[in-house]
């Protein structure tokens, strides 16, 4: 009991019960879902949608939102892809260029938002239309096809059982992430800022310098979901991001996020991006109807958010202690 | 005392002590949103017909002005819920639930196209009024909600009528979308300044648009003045999903039918016209000012960029970018006005 | 060695529309604590935040040890070893006490590692030092208030400041807190520590302080002088300019009026327990009580914003049941003048009409007439004129007025709403000693007109001059009503035996 | 709106060309729009080209909506009347909803031919120009059940949007063709016209179920890709697939034998002759309503652009086979279809 108590409150604690039952339920249904291949797959899919999720949490952390994480991922990918195909650039140095391309839309999104104080929200959903309409004037939507056969072989194949490449850069990233908002003072001051501007502001941190450096992280991340993605797909998508944003949302807020800011959890958000990864891929199994997954996501977020609010509830200090 | 508040509280209180002068007020009107966005409209719009002499071709217009029409009453959905600090997500899918809702009406329960509309209209207001009723029940903010519902709203529709298009709309509604006064203007411009107008009236002239205002100022003052702040938010969801719902008939008049991928997947493609219009209209994200005025005319101005940008033909693929980078300026633009006036009252 | 440790000299500061403050000078030596008293509005937040390098002054310089300094953001303040402790929060919720008192250390080297144990083994220092007994690790969130206060000063200190700034810290304190401060505040000005204690109980500062600089304006009323032989009523007209008077209105008697508002055995949602109370129609009742006594959140219960979960609130002699804010303005006449006006009595953003007319809206609303800007003007125009609010026009946003005007304003809704029973909250809270004294003639005549006024406040004084009857109120609960001599020390200690009655048991 | 005006539109349009002087002529200003940016559409450029120069008209430009959005194409099709042009080749963004812009086009005088994907009755479009979906898919999966001769048969559908019409044509089709062939449609997986959610879902099937098919029938572009992909990514030449499109990825599947072979369309051939159509129709001709039209699900009027299997033989020499069906669809296609008054 004293034991629930205690991890009842931990952010990891809710979501962890939901995958781990989830998992267990669709593996009886349907024994082939714990199968090398099928995990295989899901890492795939989760790998990717992290990266996603985070891009989103870190900008949940100080408190603000990011419309154009989907804009700055597909911006990275295609440019990603062109680089490769139109200048045959070697792999690496077109990565990080892509991945650079994203940093400079993140930062570009932080400095506006920091210099005129106007609500992210209102940039980046400038920025969106921005990036995206550049992602469209370069491919004039046509994709690119001209990805190398190593990249191709590293979206998709495992390097150690199911384990897939991709998972490796996003492993790094979260256990990164993980270790920057719960040890490094950058991380404590991002959440700082989240959590109270103005203590924040006192306590003698920089927000705009906080504030830049969240949306270049978040840009960054971004960037890099695409590259994967890209290489997952085998094609540089202009259609890659489009439909990032709900998911970048979901995931977050799953893992009980504040959108308030000052509160995300690397872990939780993590285990929110694979329930609804589980979930998406039980609907495929079981041969259901997919006009549902919309339904069915969006009552998943209300469910986690409700049981978010119950602990809130219990977390509150009373009155008068 | 300023000290003591907020605003000179944190780092930046400027230094500067200017008293409004009648020439700072002359300014201040010059510097006005509505005033801003005028002259905007008026400088592309010369531009253009100077470019594209096509431009001013009663066809043109007429498209223009509908389109127009479109754009404005989706900003308007929108902003009836940034008044109270919050947003709609939801806006599209409840939208096209709407049309959905009234093309079923019409096509499969047949009835009379005036009580299907009011149908459809009902159901876009019963979907704003779930919206606003988890929003004051559960204490989040309506992001959250709302990016839910809209998932939920749009999934259980397209799961209902698996995607399969009304199209049996009477002509006699239908033609609303068609016909042209004096060859350039439709009647879905004039519904749009109707509603404007209405909007202007609850806003200026009736205690509940007063109280919106009050509340998505700030809650608890209005609440401790009387205000049943829960319930106006309610009000105002309501409101929001009316107006979708109005934004979703037009569509479906405009479309001779009603057809579930007309917002796109669940209705995001409503999500730039709806902030599009109200940001470039001077309304607040914070809530508690409001400008029916400004809101037509950025929907407008809007509409008008993207109409002039194809016509120029810089390449339907950069239109995109351009607009982004327009819409950032005038944002900016207004920014820079914002903080001139602060600086002459010290909010 | 200069003889001073910290001075501010000349110091001027102006913000739009407004002369913050203007050639003010403080000289603060080292080993002692050093008083800024002022009224609300007299520019002691200005000066700190000037010294703690938030705002730069337009003029006049500060000094460090005899050297002349530049500061331009909190953190020169830090690096200078002069530490804060803010009137309002300043501390990350979620974060853990031990995090919160480094804060300022952490921002200092973004990619150092940080390593828990060694920062909450330092933090107990601090926390030990404070007598404060919670665990580093626990997050403030789930504080009391006065713990989040005491962290707060622990925070100031981890800076070992030579120089520590407190404004108001006292100000959410129990007396039995305020005891342990003054200790620890004691003992670091015998460890060297110059400190400047800004406070409006003026009891603590001659208990405390050793030199005083009195704000009045803006100005220099009282500059560095030692605290010796200054007496209450001394530092009380270095503050107001005039000696503080008790406007000596006759007694009234209310043996035979009915009562308007009266509360039999009623216990709330908030921790109220059994609480009696009746005031009489053109009775003003004072309701004091320390801060964190449960007044405020009384009368959020008695205007139906926290439920009532036992006994009978009853309206001008009927039981009732309120339900909502609303309900209790519309149907039952209860208005309530909020503490806090920025927040909860006032839209600072809106227009004057719009503020005092919020109350009317809805009556001058309802026969479905258009509520035009005329209709409303017409209703409360006479009540603004009568109050003399001082405005521009009615299209003025209230943002842009004064404390005292905005006061105003938010007394002056609820006369235009023509409540029966009318609810202040701390009437004076950052208002000028004009306006305030003003403010008690308007009750009083608000009361003569049968009106029944429920005066909150912890301003002794203003208690005194204003109440007929005083409820005492400590922990939630009633403990005794005296009828108001206006004597002063007779009443003051009578009200503080109520009090102390209980801290004693 | 009524059939009647419809007609009346229908009448005046044709009025219109009908006065028009009757040869080729260079104010013809022909747009190809189709419903957003799609692979598929890319060769209506080169189409488009070719008919300017050998028919001399005034222009005939391919332009893209910059989103698959019905609105996005509205707004750019109204633009396209006020920068003049006058004879359209569409594909419709929605075969209902699309309907009523093509009105206005007509109004406006310009001839529409619905191009690759067909307008549902009634409409003002002259008729509808493009690949039978359902004898494509058909024939494809008929093409499967051959290669899968000796096993089990059983199929795995892949296909696009639920709200375009035509997958519920293409569904129908390879059910039918699956129970002539003996065949089962294990499971019919749509909606997958994004590469990433196509992604997700047919991985995640084939790794539950890649034991429990044997073919795998793809009718949209997409998941031909992907599912190529996927194949390829396994390894496994055991399960036959049949893709459609000329997708890079999907003809080199062909040709390294994961897949059977494709479907091929014929986008060229309808962007070329389209072009021609439109401007016979823009000078004096009249639709031969007695004409042979195919009837299919959504008109009573449609042409075939023609189909063919490619399999490994004919991958690399498809374009020549397509410009084959193009010139025998072509020469007789005037005299078929159109009644011109010279």
């Amino acid at each position: 009991m004293q034991f629930l108590s205690r991890y009842g409150r931990t952010d990891w604690f809710g979501p962890l019960l939901v995958t781990i039952l989830a998992a267990i339920i669709v593996g009886s249904l349907s024994p082939s879902f714990l199968s090398a291949f099928n995990i295989q797959v899901l890492l795939l899919a989760v790998a990717i949608n992290a990266l996603v999720a985070y891009s989103q949490m870190i900008i949940i952390a100080i408190g603000e939102m990011n419309l154009s994480v989907g804009a700055i991922g597909g911006l990275a990918a295609i440019s990603f892809a062109g680089m490769m195909q139109v200048w045959h650039m070697p792999i690496l140095p077109a990565a990080l260029l892509g991945i650079l391309i994203g940093l400079l839309g993140g930062i570009i999104n932080g400095v506006i938002i920091s210099l005129t104080g106007i609500s992210a929200f209102v940039i980046t959903l400038a920025s969106l239309s921005i990036y995206k309409g550049v992602n469209l004037g370069i491919t004039e939507a046509q994709p690119f096809y001209g990805i190398p056969n190593l990249v191709k072989h590293l979206g998709n194949a495992p390097f150690l059982g199911p384990l897939p490449w991709l998972i490796i850069p996003t492993a790094i990233v979260g256990f990164g992430l993980w270790l920057m908002l719960t040890r490094l003072p950058i991380g404590r001051c991002i959440l700082a800022v989240g959590g109270n501007r103005h203590a924040a502001e006192l306590s003698g941190i920089s927000i705009r310098l906080t504030v830049i450096v969240a949306h270049a992280l978040s840009g960054a991340i971004a960037a890099l979901a695409g590259i994967l993605l890209c290489a997952r797909l085998q094609i540089g998508q202009p259609t890659i991001g489009d439909d990032w944003l709900i998911l970048s949302f979901a995931a977050p807020v799953i893992g009980g996020a504040v959108l308030t800011g000052g509160h995300v959890s690397v872990g939780a958000t993590t285990l929110g991006v694979v329930i609804v990864a589980i979930i998406t891929e039980a609907l495929v199994l079981f041969n259901i109807d997919p006009f549902l997954v919309q339904v069915v996501l969006g009552v998943l977020i209300l469910w986690a958010v409700g049981i978010n609010r119950l602990r809130e509830f219990r977390l509150k200090p009373l009155r008068r202690a | 005392m300023p000290s003591d508040g907020p605003a000179a509280a944190s780092l930046d209180a400027s230094d500067t002590t200017l008293t409004p002068s009648p020439r700072v007020r002359r300014v201040r009107f010059y510097l006005t949103n509505e005033f801003g966005l005028v002259l905007l409209i008026i400088i592309f719009g010369a531009a253009f017909t100077f470019a594209v002499p096509r431009f001013l071709s009663h066809f043109n217009l007429f498209i223009l002005g509908r389109t127009a029409a479109e754009n404005i009453v989706i900003g308007f959905a929108m902003m009836v819920v940034v008044v109270t600090g919050g947003l709609d997500l939801s806006v599209g899918a409840i939208g096209v639930c709407a049309a959905m809702g009234g093309g079923w009406l019409m096509q499969v329960a047949g009835l009379p196209w005036p009580l299907a509309v009011i149908g459809g209209l009902l159901l876009g207001a019963a979907l704003g009024f779930v919206n606003g009723w988890a929003v004051v029940r559960s204490g989040l903010h309506s992001f959250i909600i709302t990016l839910a519902s809209m998932s939920i709203f749009f999934g259980v529709m397209i799961f209902i009528t698996r995607a399969q298009a009304f199209r049996s709309i009477p002509l006699s509604f239908a033609s609303f979308a068609h016909i042209r006064y004096f060859g350039f203007i439709s009647p879905l411009l004039l519904l749009a300044v109707v509603i404007m107008l209405a909007l202007v009236y609850l806003y200026r002239l009736t205690a509940l648009g007063r109280e919106m205002l009050a509340a998505g100022a700030r809650a608890s003052a209005a609440e401790l003045s009387g205000v049943r702040v829960k319930r106006v938010i309610i009000l105002c969801h309501m409101l929001a999903g009316l107006l979708a719902g109005v934004a979703g008939l037009m569509l479906v008049a405009r479309n001779d039918a009603a057809i579930p991928s007309m917002a796109g997947q669940l209705g995001q493609d409503w999500l730039l016209p709806a902030f599009l219009g109200p940001v470039l209209g001077g309304t607040l994200l914070s809530g508690g000012f409001v400008s029916p005025l400004g809101t037509l005319l950025g929907s407008f101005l809007l509409t008008l960029l993207t109409n002039g940008l194809l016509l120029l033909q810089i390449g339907q693929f950069w239109v995109e970018a351009v607009l982004g980078l327009l819409l950032l300026v005038a944002v900016l633009l207004d920014q820079a006005r914002r903080s001139f006036i602060a600086r002459r009252r010290m909010i | 060695m200069a003889e001073f440790l910290f001075e501010a000299l000349g110091i001027s500061k102006s913000f739009p529309g407004v002369m913050a403050l203007q050639d003010v000078s403080l000289q603060m030596r080292e080993a002692s604590i050093h008083a800024l008293l002022g009224e609300n509005g007299a520019g002691k937040s200005t000066l700190i935040k000037i010294i703690t390098g938030i705002h730069r002054p337009d003029a006049g310089e500060l000094r460090l040890a005899g050297t002349p300094i530049e500061l331009t953001s909190p953190r020169d303040a830090m690096a200078k070893r002069i530490g804060v402790v803010h009137q309002e929060r300043n501390l990350i919720p979620r974060f853990s006490v031990g995090e919160n008192i480094y804060l300022e250390q952490l921002a200092g080297r973004p990619l150092k590692p940080l390593r828990y144990p060694e920062l909450y083994r330092q933090s107990r220092k601090w926390l030990d030092l404070l007598d404060l007994d919670v665990d580093p690790a626990t997050p403030v969130s789930r504080l009391s208030v006065a713990k989040m206060q005491l962290v707060e000063i622990a925070k100031a200190l981890a800076l070992d400041s030579r120089v520590l700034l407190l404004d108001e810290p006292t100000a959410s304190l129990t007396p039995h807190e305020t005891v342990t401060l003054f200790k620890v505040l004691k003992r670091l000005r015998d460890d060297g520590v110059s400190m400047l204690f800004v406070s409006h109980k003026l009891e603590e500062v001659g208990e405390l302080c050793d030199q005083v600089t009195v704000l009045r304006d803006g100005r220099n009323a009282a500059h560095s002088q030692p605290l010796q032989g200054l007496g209450r009523q001394d530092l009380v007209q270095l503050m107001i300019g005039r000696k503080e008077q008790i406007a000596d209105w006759p007694a009234r008697n209310f043996a035979a009026a009915t009562p308007a508002l009266a509360l039999k055995g009623v216990s709330t949602i908030l921790g109220h327990r059994d609480i009696d109370l009746t005031v009489k129609r053109g009775e003003i009742l004072g309701l004091y009580g320390l801060v964190g006594a449960g007044r405020t959140e009384l009368a959020k219960c008695i205007i139906g914003q926290f439920a009532v979960t036992e006994g009978s609130v009853e309206i001008q002699g009927k039981a009732v049941k309120i339900a909502s804010v609303a309900d209790a303005i519309h149907r039952h006449g209860i208005g309530y003048v909020s503490e806090d006006r920025k927040a909860e009595g006032l839209i600072l953003m809106h227009s004057v009409l719009a503020n005092a007319g919020i109350t009317v809206w809805r009556n001058l609303g309802r026969h479905g007439l258009p509520l035009t800007d005329g209709r409303i003007r017409s209703r409360i125009e006479p009540f603004v004129r009568r109050l003399e609010v001082r405005t521009p026009s009615l299209a003025q946003l209230v943002g842009n007025l004064s404390g005292g005007n905005q006061q105003k304003i938010s007394v002056a809704k609820w006369l235009a709403a023509g409540v029966k029973v009318l609810i202040v909250d701390e009437p004076s809270v950052g208002i000028d000693i004009k306006t305030k004294a003003y403010l008690h003639e308007l009750l009083r005549e608000l009361s003569d007109t049968g009106t029944a006024v429920l005066v909150i406040t912890s301003d002794m004084p203003e208690m005194i001059t204003l109440a007929d009857r005083i409820a005492v109120m400590n922990d939630y609960r009633i403990e005794g009503t005296i009828t108001n001599t206006r004597d002063y020390e007779e009443m003051s200690s009578r009200i503080m035996s109520l009090i102390h009655r209980v801290e004693a048991a | 709106m009524s059939r009647l005006t419809k007609l009346l539109g229908c009448v005046g349009a044709l009025l219109f060309s009908g006065l028009a002087v009757a040869y080729a002529d260079p104010s013809t200003k022909i747009a190809l729009v189709p419903g957003g940016p799609h692979p598929y559409f890319a060769s209506w450029a080169q189409a488009g080209a070719d008919a300017k120069k050998d028919f001399n008209l005034g222009a005939a430009d391919y332009k893209v909506p910059e989103q698959w959005q019905l609105a996005d194409q509205n707004n750019l099709l109204e633009s396209l009347v006020t920068q003049g042009y006058n004879g359209f080749l569409l594909f419709p963004g929605d075969p209902v909803g699309s309907v009523s812009t093509v009105q206005e086009l007509t109004d406006s005088g310009a001839p529409v031919i619905a191009l690759a994907g067909c307008l549902k009755d009634p409409s003002t479009a002259s008729f509808c120009f493009g690949t039978d979906v359902y004898r494509s898919a058909y024939l494809g999966t008929q093409h499967l059940i051959a290669g899968m001769a000796g096993t089990k048969k059983r199929i795995l559908h892949v296909t696009g949007f639920l709200v375009d019409p035509n997958t519920q044509l293409r569904i129908n089709a390879v059910n039918q063709a699956a129970k002539e062939g003996g065949a089962t449609v294990a499971e019919t997986i749509a909606d997958i016209d994004a590469p990433g959610p196509a992604e997700e879902k047919i991985n995640a099937y084939l790794a539950a179920h890649a034991n429990d098919i044997d073919g795998i029938i793809s009718t949209a572009w997409v998941p031909s890709v992907v599912s190529a992909n996927a194949l390829r990514r396994i390894g496994t030449k055991r399960i036959k697939m049949v893709a459609i499109d000329h997708d890079k990825a999907v003809l080199q599947g062909v040709k390294d034998g994961y897949l059977l072979g494709t479907m091929l369309q014929n986008p060229y051939g309808q962007g070329y002759i389209g072009s021609y159509a439109i401007d016979k129709l823009r000078n004096g001709c009249k639709v031969n309503a007695s004409a042979p039209w195919t009837k299919n699900a959504l008109t009573a009027r449609f042409i075939d652009s023609g189909t063919v299997f490619a399999g490994p033989e004919q991958v690399d020499n498809y374009l020549q086979s397509m410009q084959a069906i193009t010139k025998t669809i072509f020469a007789s296609f005037a005299k078929t279809y159109l009644i011109c008054s010279k």
